[in-house]
């Protein structure tokens, strides 16, 4: 429904309508996709810590950018460069957490996800050493902190 | 010029076509032909009830609709259209007799189907012979090429499609090709195509289109047989004898030459073609092809196909007739359709009757067959001398009067055309004749069973030989027709 | 409610399509009865309209209210009342005898099969009644988007030419649409009388110039004139029978309709006729298409085929017609408009009895059917005699028309190409009927290991449509002089001599 | 010659779109496989769509949705010449459809086609159907 | 407002020139693996920097159409932030799928 | 081939060419395109049918009779395209392919066959080999629903921003292509089948089309959405508007529809059953 | 109407439009024409022409790649040219 | 103000001839996704700027955000395909 009004723009009655119309409409539809029944009471305190994590994870997202602009216009990128798989396993547990996870590596310096096992061992793409190195990391933690594992 | 306004011609016209479905629908060979004869005789019937108003000089008129701004399917019955339908009528109800006899006798196929089509071949000769236009003669003109193929091709074997093929190649062929066109620059320079005694298209037209035009429709007419689109004629023989004999001697191609004289006198018009001296070729192509015609006649020994090159001369003298614009000669071309008819279906009669006896097409095979098949070749003889012009029969007429008419015109040539030509006809019918009747028939050549035909085979060829021998004395109704519109068209 | 007639009858189907679908996901076999019960109430809109317009003369339907330059208007003229009753006739005749076809051929998607049908009439009724060029190319679009999937819906290489019609068929709309852009460009509007008005100015602008032919190669492209042809006879050819029945006798002659109406009513004849001095070029045109056609038809041995080639010779008939520009080579094309239209309908609603029954469409398989299929066979002996041009039935007549005007404008060469295929029709059909006739009857077809003892007539509804074709074939004929007297001339402007 | 590159510097939109329909149709043409042809004539119809929003388009003028924002004080009288003419986007917005249907028809002709062939190389479906 | 041009001038060109080493970096790293880190990750900045730049500006006005205007700019950066990644691993799982073997020093030394 | 396509292109282009210098220049306010016809519609819009988007308004109202034909386009090419693609015959194979989500072992089992116990961890899946992406499954789950509502705002919202009913309704569809594609068919189906796609693509263009046989029926032309004041409790502008919201509906719902419908057969060749 | 901007996505225009069709290799093809796609709608918005832009970006880039993608994998990548 | 939008705007169109080689020349066809992916990034950026550029942001706004999501399903979907059908080389004979 926020996401409607911010889209609208419009606050008459008849749009305002239409919007309850279509936020019903739409949850009717999908709306077991945005909710999964399981743990829906503890999802406002994930949003919470999730918000806090965000500004973290910008931090982090500044600093792989820095580090890749720098391998970019690097003169002898190829040779500070050295593209490896590194596999390992983290002790997330939920598939949201998992997501989360997931795309923050890819963000961050460096490395992308490539494949997450079904239970839970992460292929990841690192482009050279340091990012390789510095892999399950931090971030692990305080993803989990979020959802509380 | 007295019209009534009738709807006699139509009905005539329309009464074979009607009887079509009775014809096919019928489940017993009786009951069909009996419908056939049903038809005929209706048919023939209306057309003589219009004859004593044509013989008063009036003309019927009947205008069905109007399919083109100042074309419409129109009939309208003059002398000589009279003339030619009171022939193809009558010949109808003989030949349907001649047909039952003869299909039978050989135990033919698809008999309905032949008798449909002949019907629809005789609503189109009618349609022809009183149509008012040009446009509805083309029409039914067509009509007759398409229907009369089925029966050309009766035997569907590989001769009969071979023939098919090349008879209506020429035919409709040379009708699209050459006709259409020709009708349709014709009703570009008039604007409308009736058949008018004078002509349409005087004073329309310069010279060279008018001989372009007349080319086109003479030759376009294929059924006419002219000399060079002549050929499909005697492949067409392959046909059943009734067809080849009332179509190839009476309604195709008489169809053809009527078409002929009927653009000649009513769309070109006597007057200008004398003054525009067009005469001359035509009298050329119609006398080589009665002369190349009777040459090659000469050297057939298929009877059939004699007869078909005989026809192919006989019919030039027609169109000779009415190419030397002179009364007279108009006249004796007019005549000689009715003539001719007589004549040749006698002939195609008797060889059919000879076939279905025997099973012999060729001259050579005969030999004495008089003997056996007296009435026949009784007949077959009186045929001959009609076709040749010897004073017994019918033919003498319509070739005294042409002679006359070559000598009205100053045509020296074309009278020694005629004579020489009759010199060559009895040259070709005469060893038939002599060969049946005065040479020992060689008994290795018939069975001892050989008899006359069947009587419904018999019948009609003594009719019509009869008929041939008495029109000489009386030919009243053909001759006066043909005079008053020959008096008409030549403005005499 | 007469008002509405020229809206209506695009409605009925339109509304009716989507009733189809519905209809038949819910029961099979509702589809056909509510497609019959749609075309033949737009069949009777269309006479209705036709009736309406020769009494009281053009009919003009604001759609939404909006009049034209603004909102798109629909203009019934004579013209294109005729072209539109003979449009439903043709679509409701061909649906009545296809019925046991179809059932047959797309027995899982009749659903599907009679939407697209109907939306096919709805989009060529369209063209025909819309009075806006944008219009027309949407429609056009319904009408070739149907038309491919139609045709494309059949075996072995259907798909394939269906494929090349798209590609062939879009780039002519494609072009089509340009030579629209074109207009608008330098007039601002897209409705045609408008058009009309504003065009004259502009005659000297080579923007026009440039329109006129991008237009002109567009609709060539889309009806299958001569150098464009190729994809014709690919297409139809392929195309399953019911199928190729309804497209054959309607795409090609509502193209030219449309050529028609945008040369008669958008640029005008002044212009199309005159200035641009492409008539005889044109003519030419049609002539090699009308020989080529001919020829190419005579060098196959395939009954469909043949007819398609056939059509292409006719696509040049009409237009040829047309573009000799004088009143009677125009009331030819547009009389042959309609009498193609059946005539067509009837000889490929035979093809397909006949193809139902045999199994093939090889001439040669085609032995001993007079005896086997007779009504049927007698109907394509009409139906060919028709378009050989013999006199009673109506292909005489629009040929008459069209060699009439060759005369009049001195166009001998398309009297000769005109007579010649005539001829060479001549040799096509009497060379089937010959096999037919003569050849005995074989159990076994040749290669096909097809075992056919059971041909015979086909079903009792097909033979009824067919005959009613075959009678409308006389029928038209036999009134050429009227509908040419009431419609036609009404339709042609009055600067044309 | 000034002339000429003020003129192509005026119309160069005219110009490209005319390049793409060549582009297109030589797709449309030369190429045998039938996706690329598909594509050419998306091509194509895409070049018809510039052009007739190329002749929509007035330079320094406003999208054509009537501004209403803000600060708006009641309805003022609406200039026509300040906004881009609507008439051509409408049309192309159908024509967009057009073209979004057309290619999904194609595409399901293609797999058809490659169903019974195999392949979608027109120069091999021909020997295909030579062989059959 | 001179300071917020400056600003949002600033947070601009940071975006395009994150842009910029996007695209070199597309184009000079050696395989496909490498050049999926400048694409995923500076582009992914150089969307946010610039679209914050960008809101900043329409939103300086504080009206409040502009300021949802802004807001929508978020959503599509909060979009991006959640489409981006995932494409990036959608793509390189994708490669790693079609077996294309992830460069690395060693083998280019082979190589050359 | 390629010698003729050149030909053919420059004969083309050398038209195309031909009529350009008389063109226009380009983005001339003066131009004619400009001054005819179209300034009405900028001028009377609002007042017309109280909608600011005047391509909205000329797309609906002015030639609305166009739209609807470019829906019955869009309809025509979703049906030709399950007309020509459908294959309804059973699907053959006579294996299915599960895997258990924790071990990643793949099960194949025969017709007619049972999964083992504790079939909850199982997924069916394509007979085609399908990494387990958790990533992009929750990606979807999560963008999905957004995108829907976001596609309902576009058809919304098409009278006072760009968008409309075939934009939202190709993002309605869009979104659901993006489930199917994500998950696979089989789920794509749960959501919506076949035939009610089928269902709501005609459903949607008949909404449309009803739209004007109503205005006929209560005496307007067809399409003449200001007769439909009574039916709305508004006036003849307002129900303009309205009016064209309607019919942005259906437009949207069959877009929609047609959309995924196309979607399904493409991607399955008509099978329905394995997808993209 | 920047036409500056406008001359450049014009040539990129261009140079995807030649890509798609030269690339060989279907599914390069379609992936470039959906970058065709997204170029004109840039282009579109570029002139102004807001819902043909949004439109383009909702079908040609969106969808219609997905159809041709999907086309593609239900037949078969290889081409000759 | 406009000036910089417009300039930002140019060399974005700059930035996105770089990407474009990496699609039109990618080696692989994975190249060339990334190539359209950054290609499509960067759009959604330029589309916001001729926004403001006309100052009508509002308007184009849901133009971007389209654009990002049907980006991102088409980059989707091209991904898929060889999820599903392993092996980039395989129907590419030769090559």
């Amino acid at each position: 429904m926020v996401t409607w009004v911010v889209l609208s723009g419009k606050f008459d009655v008849f749009h305002l309508t239409l919007g309850v119309i279509s936020c019903a409409i739409v949850s009717f539809a999908s709306g077991d996709m945005l909710f999964s029944a399981k743990n829906v009471s503890r999802v406002p305190g994930q949003w919470l810590r999730f918000i806090l994590y965000v500004p973290w994870l910008l931090y982090q997202i500044f600093r792989a950018n820095m580090h890749v602009m720098r391998l970019v216009f690097h003169p002898r990128m190829m040779e500070l460069i050295n593209p490896q798989m590194v596999k390992y396993k983290t002790r997330l547990d939920s598939e949201m957490a998992r997501f989360i996870y997931a795309n923050s590596i890819t963000l961050t310096p460096g490395t992308i996800t490539v494949y997450v096992s079904l239970y839970g061992s992460y292929t990841v793409h690192a482009i050279d050493d340091l990012s390789a190195e510095g892999l399950p990391g931090e971030m692990e933690m305080r993803v989990a902190a979020i959802f509380g594992e | 010029m007295d019209t009534l306004i009738s709807v006699k011609p139509l009905i005539a016209v329309l009464v074979s076509l009607l009887a079509i479905p009775l014809i096919g629908f019928s489940r017993s060979p009786n009951v069909r032909e009996g419908w056939t004869f049903l038809a005929a005789v209706i048919k023939f019937a209306l057309v003589a009830s219009m004859l004593p108003a044509v013989l008063h000089g009036k003309e019927i008129i009947c205008q069905v609709v109007e399919v083109l701004p100042g074309l419409s399917l129109a009939f309208r019955v003059d002398a000589f259209g009279m003339l030619f339908a009171l022939v193809a009528s009558f010949l109808w109800i003989i030949t349907s007799a001649y047909s039952i006899g003869y299909m039978r006798g050989l135990d033919e196929h698809a008999q309905t189907r032949y008798f449909c089509f002949f019907a629809v071949s005789l609503s189109a000769a009618i349609g022809v012979a009183f149509s008012a236009n040009l446009l509805t003669m083309y029409l039914f003109y067509e009509m007759l090429s398409l229907a009369t193929y089925p029966l050309v091709t009766h035997h569907q074997d590989e001769e009969a499609r071979t023939s098919g093929r090349k008879y209506l190649l020429y035919t409709v062929g040379a009708s699209i090709g050459l006709v259409l066109p020709a009708m349709l620059v014709t009703y570009h320079f008039t604007g409308n195509l009736d058949f008018s005694p004078q002509g349409v298209l005087a004073g329309t037209a310069s010279r060279g289109t008018v001989a372009l035009l007349l080319f086109m429709f003479v030759f376009g007419f294929a059924k006419a047989a002219v000399m060079p689109l002549h050929s499909w004629l005697p492949a067409a023989m392959v046909a059943p004898t009734p067809v080849s004999a009332l179509l190839h001697a009476v309604a195709v191609v008489k169809v053809g030459v009527f078409s002929i004289v009927r653009v000649i006198t009513g769309i070109f018009g006597t007057d200008m073609l004398q003054a525009f001296d067009l005469s001359t070729p035509l009298l050329f192509v119609a006398s080589t092809t009665i002369l190349v015609g009777s040459f090659i006649a000469l050297s057939q020994d298929n009877l059939k196909r004699m007869l078909a090159f005989s026809t192919i001369a006989q019919l030039s003298y027609i169109v000779l007739g009415a190419a030397m614009l002179s009364p007279k000669g108009v006249t004796g071309g007019m005549v000689h359709i009715a003539m001719h008819a007589f004549g040749k279906i006698t002939l195609f009669f008797c060889a059919g009757a000879i076939f279905v006896a025997t099973g012999k097409k060729n001259i050579s095979e005969m030999t004495g067959i008089g003997r056996r098949m007296p009435v026949t070749m009784t007949a077959f003889f009186i045929g001959a001398l009609s076709i040749i012009g010897m004073p017994p029969c019918g033919g003498f007429l319509s070739k005294w009067t042409l002679v006359l008419g070559a000598l009205e015109a100053d045509q020296i040539a074309i009278l020694a055309v005629l004579l020489f030509s009759s010199l060559l006809n009895a040259a070709y019918f005469m060893p038939v004749v002599y060969r049946a009747f005065f040479c020992p028939p060689e008994d290795a050549l018939f069975e001892a069973r050989v008899q006359e035909a069947p009587l419904f085979c018999v019948v009609p060829l003594a009719i019509t030989a009869v008929i041939s021998l008495v029109l000489l004395v009386y030919p009243q109704p053909f001759m006066q027709l043909a005079v008053m519109s020959a008096a008409k068209v030549t403005g005499l | 409610m007469s008002a509405h007639f020229p809206g209506l009858v695009i409605i009925i189907p339109l509304v009716a399509a989507f009733l189809i679908l519905i209809g038949a996901l819910l029961d099979r076999r509702l589809a056909f009865p509510l497609t019959a019960l749609a075309l033949l109430g737009s069949l009777l809109t269309a006479i209705g309209l036709l009736g309406k317009v020769i009494q009281t003369g053009v009919v003009e339907y604001h759609l939404a209210g909006w009049a034209p330059p603004v909102g798109i208007a629909y203009r019934v003229d004579h013209l294109n009342a005729l072209v539109l009753v003979a449009v439903a006739t043709v679509a409701f005749v061909n649906l009545m005898g296809t019925r046991e076809l179809v059932k047959g051929l797309f027995e899982d998607r009749l659903g599907p099969f009679y939407t697209l049908y109907i939306l096919l009439i709805a989009g060529l009724q369209g063209i025909v009644v819309t009075g806006d060029a944008f219009n027309l190319y949407v429609l056009l679009e319904i009408a070739a988007l149907t038309g491919y999937a139609l045709v494309g819906m059949s075996e072995g290489r259907a798909p394939l030419s269906s494929l090349n019609y798209i590609f062939i068929g879009t780039v002519g709309a494609s072009l089509y649409l340009l030579g629209v852009g074109y207009l608008y460009l330098v007039t601002g509007t897209l409705n045609m009388a408008d058009l009309a008005v504003r065009l004259p100015a502009l005659y000297p602008s080579k923007v026009v110039v440039s329109a006129f032919v991008i237009c002109l190669v567009g609709l060539c492209i889309k009806m299958g004139f001569f150098p464009m042809h190729a994809w014709l006879p690919n297409a139809y050819s392929h195309a399953p029978d019911p199928v190729s029945s309804l497209v054959a006798p309607l795409v090609t002659k509502v193209m030219i309709y449309v050529m028609i109406r945008m040369m008669l009513f958008v640029f005008t004849p002044a212009f199309a006729f005159d200035q641009m001095a492409i008539s005889e070029p044109m003519v030419w045109l049609a002539i090699a298409a009308i020989v080529a056609g001919s020829f190419m038809a005579l060098s196959t041995r395939r009954l469909k085929r043949m007819l398609t080639y056939i059509i292409v010779a006719e696509v040049g008939y009409m237009v040829g017609g047309f573009w000799l520009g004088n009143r009677l080579g125009i009331s030819g094309a547009i009389l042959h408009i309609v009498n193609d239209a059946i005539m067509t309908l009837c000889v490929f609603l035979s093809a397909a009895a006949i193809i139902s029954k045999v199994g093939s469409d090889a001439i040669d398989d085609m032995q001993g059917l007079f005896k086997k299929m007779p009504v049927t066979m007698g109907v394509f002996v009409v139906a060919g005699l028709s378009i050989i041009g013999v006199p009673p039935t109506c292909g005489f007549f629009s040929k008459w028309y069209l060699i009439s005007g060759a005369v009049a404008a001195g166009q001998y060469g398309f009297m000769a190409a005109l007579l010649l295929s005539s001829l060479i029709n001549l040799v096509l059909f009497f060379r089937i009927f010959e096999i037919a006739y003569f050849e005995p009857f074989h159990d076994h077809h040749g290669d096909h290991g097809h075992f056919v003892s059971a041909v015979q007539e086909a079903p009792f509804e097909m033979l009824v449509t067919l005959v009613v074709t075959a009678v409308l074939l006389f029928a038209l004929g036999i009134y050429a002089g009227d509908i040419v007297s009431q419609i036609i001339d009404h339709a042609i402007p009055v600067g044309i001599t | 010659m000034e002339s000429l590159l003020a003129n192509f510097l005026a119309k160069y939109n005219y110009w490209a779109y005319i390049g793409l329909v060549m582009i297109g149709m030589y797709a449309m043409i030369a190429k045998r496989n039938l996706v690329k042809k598909i594509i050419g004539m998306n091509i194509v119809q895409t070049a018809v769509i510039l052009f007739y929003v190329s002749i929509a388009a007035k330079k320094g003028k406003t999208i054509p949705i009537i501004a209403h924002g803000h600060e708006d004080t009641g309805h003022h009288a609406v200039q026509a010449l300040d906004y881009i003419s609507p008439l051509p986007h409408v049309l192309m917005l159908t024509a967009i459809v057009v073209s979004v249907a057309t290619l999904g028809v194609a595409l399901a002709l293609a797999i058809k086609v490659y169903r019974q062939y195999g392949t979608l190389e027109e120069d091999e479906i021909a020997m295909r159907i030579e062989e059959q | 407002m001179g300071f917020l041009n400056v600003v949002v001038i600033f947070l601009l060109a940071c975006g395009l020139f994150f842009f910029f080493a996007g695209a070199v970096g597309i184009l000079r790293f050696p395989d496909f693996y490498s050049r999926l880190h400048p694409a995923g990750k500076l582009d992914t900045m150089g969307l946010f920097t610039s679209m914050i730049a960008m809101a900043l500006w329409v939103a300086h006005e504080w009206h409040l159409g502009d300021i949802l205007t802004a807001l929508k700019i978020l959503l599509i950066v909060a979009f991006v932030f959640i489409t981006s990644p995932t494409a990036t691993h959608a793509i390189v799982d994708a490669g790693v799928r079609a077996g294309l073997l992830p460069w690395t020093k060693d083998s280019s030394e082979d190589k050359s | 081939m390629r010698f003729l396509a050149l030909i053919t292109i420059l004969m083309v282009g050398g038209l195309l060419f031909y009529g350009t210098p008389d063109f226009p220049a380009w983005g001339d306010p003066e131009s004619p395109a400009s001054l005819h016809v179209s300034p009405y519609y900028i001028e009377h819009a609002v007042e017309d049918t109280a909608v600011p988007n005047i391509v909205t308004a000329v797309l609906a109202d002015y030639r609305g009779y166009d739209t609807m034909f470019e829906t019955a386009v869009i309809f025509s090419a979703g049906i030709a395209c399950l007309f020509l693609l459908r294959i309804y015959r059973r699907k053959s194979t006579t294996t299915r392919l599960y895997r258990h989500n924790l071990t990643g072992i793949t099960l194949r089992i025969a017709k007619g066959g049972k999964l083992p116990e504790g079939s909850a961890e199982f997924e069916r899946i394509d007979s085609l080999w399908v990494p387990y992406d958790m990533i992009i499954k929750v990606t979807s789950r999560l963008v999905v629903p957004f995108v829907q509502l976001f596609a309902l705002y576009v058809i919304a919202h098409g009278h006072h921003s760009p968008g409309g009913g075939f934009q939202g309704g190709v993002i309605f569809g869009a979104a659901i292509i993006l489930y199917a594609i994500s998950n696979d068919l089989r789920r794509a189906f749960r959501r919506l089948n076949e035939k009610a796609a089928l269902l709501a693509s005609a459903a949607g263009v008949l909404l449309y089309a009803g739209t004007g046989l109503m205005c006929l029926l209560l005496g307007g032309n067809f399409l003449d959405y200001s007769k439909l004041a009574d039916l709305l409790y508004t006036d003849a502008i307002m129900a303009r508007s309205h009016g064209i919201l309607i019919v942005e509906i259906g437009v949207g719902l069959a877009v929609m529809a047609v959309m995924v419908s196309l979607y399904y057969n493409l991607s399955s060749a008509g099978r329905h059953d394995e997808g993209l | 109407m920047i036409w500056p901007v406008d001359l450049i996505i014009m040539v990129l225009v261009m140079i995807c439009g030649i890509g798609a069709i030269m690339v060989r290799d279907l599914l390069g093809a379609g992936i470039l024409f959906g970058a065709y796609s997204f170029m004109m709608c840039l282009l579109w918005a570029i002139m102004g022409a807001v819902d043909v832009a949004f439109t383009e970006a909702s079908v040609g880039a969106g969808v219609s790649t997905v159809f041709l993608v999907a086309a593609v994998f239900r037949t078969s990548r290889r081409t000759k040219d | 103000m406009q000036d910089v939008f417009l300039y930002s705007s140019i060399f974005l169109c700059g930035v996105m001839v770089l990407s474009l080689y990496r699609a039109v020349f990618g080696p692989t066809v994975l190249d060339r996704l990334i190539g359209v992916n950054a290609i499509g990034s960067k759009t959604t950026v330029l589309l916001i700027l001729i926004g403001l550029i006309y100052e009508r942001v509002d308007m184009f706004v849901d133009i971007a955000l389209a654009y990002a999501t049907l980006n991102f399903i088409a980059v989707l979907a091209a991904s898929r395909y060889f999820q599903k059908k392993k092996g980039l080389y395989d129907e590419m004979g030769g090559k």
